[in-house]
């Protein structure tokens, strides 16, 4: 049985100029979403190394998100087409093991789409509620 | 009629309808598309500004809302996505449904069919005055 | 061991009021290599910049963490602050507390330890912080202005003004833009070729501006202060240097049954041809899809009649390569074609117009020759219907229309209703609005005048739909505030159709890699304090591709850009982004992975001598990165299998610090 | 067949084409051979050998002679030639620093099975036909070679050399339908719990020798991120379950669309962890997203994670793994 006082545990890698502001503009718009989900900064969606995805889960994440620039419109003209690569491999990779695939979300969010991205948020944050705890990929030593 | 039912009354026709009535600009392209104008007391935009306001005894006891022939051209040309015609239905079957019976008896609607009524017609008159 | 001081601020009660920020600067404050902790009201503020750097100088503090706004907000600012105590600017981290915090969460328990957490990820990234050090790039002292519509015409007379050099490129034969198909301007009914066609002139004559007319920007490299960019000549068969303007070919081409794209397609012009009388340049240009010697090599008449031996048929586009130091995009607008409207009948009834073709109907050089016509039977029409919000206001989910307001259409229709009634007073003129918007200087004013001193019949609703009847547009409308519906015999019927950015913008700004908001404007790098820039830097706004406009906004958003790319060409050097991409040669295999990924070319390889085991000296290949180049995306580092290649201000270990104190809680 | 080699090679030292030859000797048994450097005619004589054991892939080991200089000779099976035209690609290696003879291959054997077939005690192994003649000390037994392959070799994808100065042995040919990915397939069309089950079963044997990423030809990192106590994901041996997880996801990742398949993580495993398996999985979803893609079939090509299009597939519409 799950906790009742579960809550999960979400990291969002939030490119700079896009996404980031994305955020922001959920967040001058009052538009909310799960204190469970918080933020890193990163210049372009190309920075999230997969060994950062696999850390979050090893410290306890039980969902990783991603979000950058729309395709095609990314600040530094094609880093969010590589990290798209990467992330489909990587995702399906981890669906190879196991791992539930429903952990890991790419979402292209612009700077103008405050509502999208709390809707994300809100979504992403409800499923992995669903799914509860992260078991498959946890390193119980970084566990209470 | 109470506060409350007022309010449940309110809220079911929103449901059926799935109308959102505060997206209404108010510009009044339904009502000027409308071909049943002449025939209506209240007319598409007020449909939407009385639900709006919550005056549903008052449109349920108008013949507008039997006049309206679902042709649906007011949800067609609304560029706000408001969906007129779904209100007044939802209105429509509020009615029939409080009433328990239809308003008219399918085997009625043969006698009364009129070769030159357009199909579309006929099958609004089954939405309108059936269950 | 770092010495961190932490900042809290309530930002009034923008903070303050969710989160419980004497609780966050009591446990941000028992953090480790935290010595200092304390909250403020506004640490923005003058007295809060004090705060902090009094703190950094009594406490040796080696770096800093301020739990307030968006970084994007005041990062730089707390920055410059601690620069001024001394303090590496990139020793400073922000914890966005207000955005991602107090403003969406209620639970003001759940908001305190959301905004602790976030602030140990600042601490534990700080920890890893390293002094950094921006270089610095030159500046090349020219700017690209791309549109010749009032808005780029504009921007680059001041730039030009200022003393430096201003290139145009204008995919059509001349500059002038949309300004120059309209008749009068409102409020004042100035002529518009009247005020327009002398700054052409201007433009032409200065000599710091270069016009790539009939031309477009094919590709764009580089970053502020050095953009590359190459310029697609479009062949136009005419020598420019040659051309006087003459218009000999123009008169004698036989090919006349070309639809004349200046006019709306409401006449025709020839094959070679000089769209309007003023064209800056004025040049023939040869329309090769309906050029008769184009297409069956049989004609030759322009060239015959041609006194200077313009004319080329063998014309090629011509690829100019040229250097900036700034880009302005000026790329304007188009109406709305509203073929999707069919109740409104414009594809199907010729006197359902546009009301840019209705400036044309009214234009002295337009097809009526300034008497208004209507197209069908070109007689003078006796009831005119106008339509507001054609395409205009429409439900995010309308996929026939546009959510936002044109801003325009309001004052020049009221400026078409009063022209017409003030030259043709026995024609009744009908506007159906759904509000009347006319917030500008003198707009309300002249809005009333149309309806008080000019007769024009305002109605209160929409037009359902419009049909053509022997002749007759038979217009059922509504009038809300009668509550009747009308019923009116028109002969003309114009449609203030939405206002569209051009179809060109959307891959101009993919070029320029800059942003662009849902409906194809671009967007701004700040909505009320940065409006002219985008938030590529170096990348400027200019007119109708940021947003609706009208011709007064216009100018002075043209004047404003052409200001904000003067302060950066009056710099010789620009001051880099020092968080950029940094190799380590000691663990780079020289694999080429990074290189394939950098979209800037940033990375090259050398040769260099390394000490090998046993006092042998081994030769290996390894990468090195421009930092003047390099924008700091980063997408070297993950490409890179040993971790040779890093991210200063991001580096792996700096994320993975803040990954772990996120998740440990 | 090793005889030949063994002429060609003291020909091209005696010529000054090459100064060294990379090839194969017995190791403590006769099966187990090991990658050999031969300087001189003698060496060769005495320590040469080229047989049905001789499964190294030698491609890796010339990053360490081309830093040595001189010029060496190598001896390439088919799908060695990839892996060395993968090192050439990532500079690595220095093709004019490198003589190639290509040498014929069909397949190798696996002397876990052969011992599955009774054989012990070997000593020499020679082909003929579709037999392995094994000598042992208890007298020479003949097995069909179908029956003893090693499994990489069952599912050869070609027998094709991409590269060569010189070959000896028959020309082959790509093997389009090899049936590489059948595993792989498998997997996918299990369950998630099925192959979260399969994959813990096999990754909990990992003891993290680190025998697969020595062996890897794509594995040529100056210092590899798991050894390098700055990198901050530095482990020795895996300390739990997840870091086994950890280190064959990243090691496949930093080798997706690099790996050329050539089964030598999966051969050297001493707990036989179907480590190729990981790979082809990258292998097989790079073909399915962005084309088919074989590394080291041709140097000048770019890899699929150093490219894009802009209709990519979107992470999350990666379909083909059943839930």
């Amino acid at each position: 049985m799950q906790d009742v006082n579960y809550r999960p545990k979400i990291v969002a890698f939030c490119c700079n100029w896009c996404s980031y502001a994305g955020a922001d503009l959920a967040g001058s718009s009052r538009l909310a979403y799960p204190a469970d989900v918080k933020i890193i900064r990163v210049p372009c969606s190309c920075r999230v190394n997969p060994l950062f995805i696999l850390r979050a889960f090893q410290r306890g994440a039980d969902g990783v998100i991603m979000a950058g620039c729309h395709p095609g419109d990314c600040h530094y003209t094609s880093g969010n087409y590589f990290a798209r690569r990467r992330m489909t491999l990587l995702f399906s990779m981890l669906d190879y093991l196991g791992i539930e695939r429903e952990r890991t979300r790419v979402e292209w969010i612009s700077a103008a789409e405050g509502a999208k991205f709390s809707k994300t948020m809100n979504e992403f944050a409800a499923t992995i509620a669903a799914l509860g705890e992260n078991k498959r990929l946890e390193d119980l030593r970084c566990k209470k | 009629m109470s506060h409350d039912k007022k309010q449940a009354q309110l809220d079911e026709i929103l449901a059926a309808s799935g109308v959102d009535v505060r997206k209404c600009m108010r510009c009044g392209k339904c009502t000027a598309t409308c071909p049943a104008f002449d025939e209506m007391e209240y007319h598409p935009h007020q449909f939407v500004y009385m639900v709006e306001k919550g005056q549903i005894d008052k449109l349920a006891a108008s013949p507008s809302i039997w006049q309206c022939l679902s042709c649906f051209a007011c949800m067609e040309r609304c560029p706000r996505q408001v969906e007129p015609a779904k209100l007044i239905e939802a209105v429509r079957l509020s009615v029939i449904r409080a009433k328990g019976a239809n308003h008219l008896k399918p085997e009625e609607i043969p006698a009364l069919l009129d070769a030159d009524l357009p199909q579309q017609a006929i099958t609004s008159a089954f939405r309108k005055y059936s269950k | 061991m770092q010495r961190i001081g932490v900042f809290i601020c309530h930002c009034g009660t923008n903070i303050a009021a969710t989160v419980d920020v004497k609780a966050v600067a009591e446990a941000l404050g028992r953090e480790p290599g935290v010595v200092f902790s304390t909250d403020y009201q506004y640490m923005c503020s003058e007295s809060g910049q004090t705060l902090m750097r009094d703190a950094i100088r009594e406490h040796k503090l080696s770096g800093v963490v301020v739990c307030s706004c968006s970084p994007r907000m005041h990062e730089a600012t707390f920055r410059k602050a601690a620069e001024k105590e001394g303090l590496n600017p990139y020793m400073v981290e922000i914890a966005n507390i207000r955005e991602q915090v107090s403003w969406i969460h209620k639970d003001v328990a759940e908001a305190t330890e959301k905004a602790i957490i976030l602030g140990r990820a600042a601490i534990a990234k700080v920890h890893l912080n390293k002094p950094l050090t921006a270089g610095e790039s030159p500046v090349t002292k020219r700017a690209l202005v791309i549109g010749g519509g009032i808005a780029g015409i504009q921007t680059a007379l001041d730039i030009a003004e200022a003393g430096f050099e201003v290139d145009i490129v204008e995919k059509e034969p001349t500059i002038g833009g949309k300004m120059a198909q309209i008749d009068k301007t409102f409020p004042t009914l100035d002529c518009a070729a009247c005020i327009l066609t002398p700054k052409m002139v201007d433009v032409a004559q200065n000599d710091k501006i270069k016009i790539f007319s009939y031309s477009e920007v094919e590709s764009v490299k580089g970053f502020v202060g050095n953009f590359k960019v190459a310029i697609r000549k479009k062949a136009r068969f005419v020598d420019e240097d040659k051309c006087t303007g003459c218009g000999i070919c123009t008169e004698k081409c036989p090919q006349k049954k070309v639809p004349n794209e200046f006019n709306m397609g409401l006449d025709t012009r020839r094959a070679i041809y000089i769209p309007f009388a003023q064209a800056v340049p004025k040049v023939a240009t040869i329309d090769a899809n309906y050029c008769t010697m184009m297409k069956t090599g049989k004609c030759g008449v322009c060239q015959k009649v041609c006194g200077v031996g313009a004319i080329d048929y063998k014309q090629q586009d011509v690829i100019v390569e040229r250097e900036y130091g700034a880009i302005v995009a000026a790329t304007g607008f188009n109406p709305m074609k509203p073929t999707q409207y069919d109740e409104l009948g414009y594809s199907t009834c010729e006197d359902v117009v546009t009301s840019l073709e209705l400036e044309r109907l009214m234009n002295a050089a337009g097809p009526t020759a300034g008497t208004l016509l209507r197209p069908s039977d070109k007689k003078h029409p006796h009831t005119v219907v106008f339509v507001q919000c054609v395409g205009s206001r429409c439900d995010a989910e309308n996929e026939k229309g546009k959510p936002y307001c044109s801003k325009i259409c309001c004052m020049y229709t009221a400026k078409h209703a009063m022209l017409i009634r003030e030259k043709y007073p026995d024609t009744e003129v009908y506007v159906f609005y759904i509000d009347v918007r006319t917030p500008g200087k003198n707009f309300d004013e002249f809005y009333r005048r149309a309806v008080e001193q000019y007769g024009v019949h305002y109605v209160k609703g929409q037009v359902g739909k419009v049909v053509e009847d022997n002749g007759v547009l038979k217009v059922q409308a509504s009038d809300l505030l009668s509550g009747e519906q009308l019923h009116i015999d028109a002969d003309l019927v114009v449609l203030a159709t939405a206002v569209e950015p051009d179809k060109s913008a959307r891959s101009i700004a993919t070029m320029l890699t800059a942003s662009m908001d849902t409906n194809d404007f671009f967007t701004e790098a700040h909505a009320k304090l940065r409006p002219v820039e985008s938030p590529t830097a170096g990348i400027f706004l200019s007119g109708v591709c940021q947003g609706p406009k009208d011709i007064p906004e216009t100018v002075s958003q043209a004047s404003a850009a052409a200001a904000k790319v003067i302060g950066l060409l009056a710099k010789d050097k620009l001051t880099c982004n020092p968080c950029v991409a940094e190799s380590d040669e000691l663990l780079c295999n020289g694999c080429s992975s990074c290189e394939k990924v950098c979209p800037y070319g940033a990375i090259t390889y050398a040769d260099k001598e390394f000490r090998g085991p046993n006092r042998t000296t081994l030769i290996r290949r390894v990468a090195s990165v421009n930092p003047a180049v390099c924008q700091g995306c980063g997408a070297c580092t993950v490409a890179c299998p040993s971790g040779a290649m890093d991210l200063k201000g991001f580096s792996n270990r700096q994320i993975m610090a803040e990954v772990d104190a996120i998740c440990k809680m | 067949m090793q005889e030949m080699m063994k002429k060609r090679a003291i020909e091209l030292l005696a010529n000054g084409t090459c100064d060294r030859v990379l090839g194969w000797t017995n190791g403590d048994f006769a099966y187990d051979q090991t990658p050999a450097l031969f300087r001189t005619e003698q060496e060769l004589e005495e320590g040469f050998v080229y047989n049905g054991f001789s499964a190294a892939n030698l491609s890796k080991y010339l990053v360490k002679e081309c830093r040595a200089g001189g010029k060496i000779l190598v001896f390439l099976k088919p799908c060695d030639t990839y892996s060395f035209n993968q090192l050439v690609a990532e500079h690595r290696i220095k093709r004019e620093m490198i003589y190639v003879i290509g040498v014929a291959c069909d397949g190798k054997a696996d002397v876990e099975k052969l011992k599955e077939q009774g054989i012990d005690g070997i000593t020499a192994i020679k082909e003929e036909g579709d037999t392995y003649v094994v000598s042992t000390i208890y007298g020479d037994k003949t097995v069909k070679k179908e029956d003893v392959l090693a499994e990489r070799c069952v599912n050869c994808k070609s027998r094709k050399h991409m590269v060569y100065d010189e070959l000896i042995g028959e020309a082959g040919d790509v093997i389009a339908d090899c049936g590489r990915f059948d595993m792989v397939e498998k997997l996918e069309a299990m369950t998630p719990d099925e192959r979260y089950e399969f994959w813990r079963g096999v990754l909990s044997r990992c003891i993290r020798c680190n025998a697969c990423r020595n062996v890897c030809p794509a594995c040529t990192c100056e210092q590899c991120i798991f050894d390098n106590p700055k990198s901050g994901v530095a482990q020795k041996a895996a300390a739990n379950s997840f870091e086994e997880n950890m280190f064959h996801i990243i090691r496949a990742f930093h080798v997706a669309g690099r790996c050329t398949d050539c089964g030598e993580c999966s051969r050297v495993c001493p707990e036989n962890i179907p480590l190729h398996l990981l790979n082809r999985k990258f292998i097989k979803d790079v073909n399915t997203f962005y084309g088919t893609y074989q590394a080291g079939e041709d140097p000048a090509a770019k890899p699929p994670l150093g490219r894009y299009e802009k209709n990519d597939i979107e992470p999350g519409e990666a379909g083909g793994v059943k839930a």
